[in-house]
């Protein structure tokens, strides 16, 4: 469980040889922000974002890719574009109901707040940082930490916020990564 | 197609009121950050709803990508956000700041 | 629509005045970040509606965005920044 | 002490908004920074430079021996932190320090001792304090190309969006910034040296001196761009407006190392040992 937890912790040094499909990848998709940003189609544009998409991509392709991850790419981000809709319906509740206690009167006694301790069964660096800020974004619930084995530390509002998780979230997201 | 931006707006803005009146009221600084992690965020996310649909309504090129390109912030923020929160959190943690509870207010 | 705008913009103004409350006065240095990043994220806001009165949205999209990425930035660098501080406890004790 | 402050601040405060009584109306046309040099500029910068963003043109072009200068500053102020801060004379520790990534148990090693080969769950660490953060690492892996895709854009756009040299140098800047921030300063100066960031923040400097007197060398005035044309086959009027690009990139250059060398010094007191 440990090594292949750690596999992708330390950024290779860049020394070290890379293979070129994570750098076209890369490029690519430097390319889609850049012509969403520039959104000036002549020939001077466009050769100055290649120039500059090449510069990040020999800057930082080993930084968004690390080579194992390259396969089952696609269907990982449609799964997770699938995700999207319900998180988004969780951070609206979520929302709901910080603002309730917010402007709630007696909010001091409606608050417990408390840290829950947790064991998460996510394995990969990527799935675990979705899972953490998934958290952090729903209700009443923050992360405090995380260590690489997935232990978490949450800090909780009060107790129904706290109660459900890990849950159903870890499900939806254990599903996105396939693990 | 007004209305909509309309009420996109004022929701953004009872989120950010209430963001702003969390950090004041809440007893301590663990708890003031739910209410400024949560609340700005989704704040912001109705905000630029409605500023992306008032942009795209004379359709243009130019005016579809502004809008993408507000859609795009909100991205970054959604990726940033949490990220900034827990760093905070962290900080407290490490300098060794301990959660207000219950317990201790009724010792 | 324009007057709208105006209006959401300077309510926001008002309620910045608000977290601004929590950046001046928190009892802690951490206190202080949390209403300077909450400060930061109505910024952003404010700044896309700046570019929607003066009908240049195009223009002010771009500072937002760089605003959000240095604010970003900056929350991170100063909350490693006072983790060094081990006497934060201390500081609510003085007062 | 306190209230002396205060009546100082207030004293001073109150002798500005006196000061500001006898200035122009604002937005007044008759005023003297209105009807000098501006008009000019409004009228004649589309013609002279081909360029939508005047402020991009005055700053760049003409204006440009101002900018060059601004960019000097930039350069020393790098410079004198190197020189105020940076101790040259290192004292080599005799020991080194591993963490396990998990468990968070640091191993100090003397001198002479060695990890086991296989321990591929340590890493090595800067001093004992040093935070691991999993959500932080990840998300600065994330966000840090798009950053620098941007700070790129901000560069090349100079011409038409509020953009240039200075700010995409500084978002070039804090995107390395953000590397050092989310991993360690060890592997931050494994992907851009002390060297490397010397040799940039003079090449920033030395593109845009250059090109002025590659002016000179072309025939015409320092920094007057429109000589370029013959280099870059293009009519003088295009050629101000490359010009213009090419010194933006010099200043994004130099900013960025600049910002670099800052963070750098600033963060490990000169010691180059321990980051943030």
């Amino acid at each position: 469980m440990g090594s292949s937890a750690l596999k992708h912790n330390s950024p290779k040094s860049p020394r070290q040889t890379r293979s070129i499909a994570p750098f076209l990848l890369t490029f690519f998709i430097l390319f889609g922000i850049w012509l969403l940003l520039s959104g000036r189609f002549d020939g001077l544009h466009i050769s100055l974002g290649v120039i500059s998409c090449l510069i990040v991509a020999f800057l930082s392709s080993d930084l968004l890719f690390t080579s194992s991850e390259t396969k089952g790419m696609t269907v990982t981000w449609l799964r997770f574009l699938r995700y999207i809709p319900w998180l988004l319906h969780q951070v609206f509740l979520a929302n709901i109901h910080v603002l309730y206690l917010t402007f709630h009167p007696r909010m001091m006694d409606l608050i417990d707040p408390e840290i829950i301790r947790f064991r998460s069964k996510l394995k990969s660096n990527i799935s675990l940082l979705t899972f953490a800020n998934s958290i952090t974004l729903t209700p009443g619930t923050i992360t405090v930490y995380v260590s690489v084995y997935g232990d978490f530390q949450v800090h909780a509002i009060d107790k129904p916020s706290g109660r459900p998780l890990p849950g159903e979230m870890e499900e939806r997201v254990g599903r996105i990564f396939s693990e | 197609m007004n209305i909509i931006v309309i009420i996109f707006l004022v929701l953004g803005l009872i989120f950010f009121t209430g963001g702003s009146v969390g950090i004041i009221r809440f007893p301590d600084f663990y708890s003031r950050l739910h209410p400024a992690g949560k609340l700005d965020t989704t704040g912001l996310l109705m905000t630029m709803l409605a500023a992306a649909l008032y942009t795209i309504q004379d359709f243009s090129t130019e005016s579809l990508l502004t809008g993408l390109k507000i859609m795009l912030i909100v991205v970054f923020v959604f990726i940033t956000g949490p990220t900034a929160t827990h760093a905070i959190v962290d900080a407290g943690i490490r300098a060794g700041l301990r959660p207000w509870t219950k317990k201790e207010k009724a010792d | 629509m324009d007057n709208l705008f105006l209006y959401f913009g300077i309510f926001l103004s008002l309620i910045m005045g608000l977290s601004l409350y929590r950046a001046l006065f928190g009892p802690t240095v951490l206190d202080r970040m949390v209403g300077v990043n909450a400060i930061g994220s109505k910024t952003t806001a404010l700044l896309v509606v700046i570019g929607l009165l003066y009908h240049r949205v195009n223009m002010f999209v771009d500072i937002a965005l760089a605003y959000a990425m240095l604010n970003f930035i900056a929350v991170l660098a100063s909350s490693r920044y006072f983790q060094k501080k081990k006497n934060l406890h201390e500081e609510i004790g003085r007062k | 002490m306190k209230w002396f402050g205060f009546i100082a601040v207030f004293l001073c405060g109150s002798l500005f908004i006196y000061g500001t009584v006898e200035f122009p109306g604002w937005g007044d046309p008759l005023s003297p920074t209105s009807t000098h040099v501006s008009p000019y500029y409004i009228e004649k910068t589309m013609e002279d430079t081909s360029v939508p963003n005047i402020v991009t043109a005055v700053l760049a072009d003409y204006r440009g021996y101002d900018t060059m200068f601004e960019t000097a500053v930039i350069f020393s102020a790098g410079i004198a932190c190197l020189f105020l801060l940076r101790q040259m004379k290192r004292k080599k520790t005799d020991f080194r320090l591993y963490r396990h990534t998990a468990t968070g148990i640091t191993f100090r090693i003397e001198k002479g001792g060695k990890l086991p080969p296989t321990a591929k769950e340590f890493e090595r660490i800067d001093g004992l304090w040093t935070p691991y953060d999993l959500i932080i690492k990840t998300t600065g892996r994330f966000i840090i190309p798009f950053i620098q895709i941007f700070a790129l854009y901000v560069i090349a756009h100079g011409h038409h969006s509020p953009g240039g040299g200075f700010q995409g140098g500084v978002i070039l800047g804090a995107s390395f910034v953000l590397f050092a921030i989310s991993h360690d300063l060890r592997s931050a100066l494994n992907r851009m040296s002390e060297k490397l960031t010397a040799f940039f923040y003079t090449l920033g400097v030395y593109i845009y001196a250059g090109t002025g007197a590659l002016c000179i060398l072309l025939g015409a005035n320092f920094l007057d761009y429109s000589a370029l044309a013959t280099i870059l086959f293009v009519d003088p009027v295009t050629a101000r407006s490359h010009g213009i690009l090419i010194v933006e990139i010099g200043v994004g250059i130099a900013v960025m190392a600049v910002m670099v060398i800052l963070y750098y010094n600033l963060v490990s007191a000169g010691k180059f040992d321990e980051g943030l």
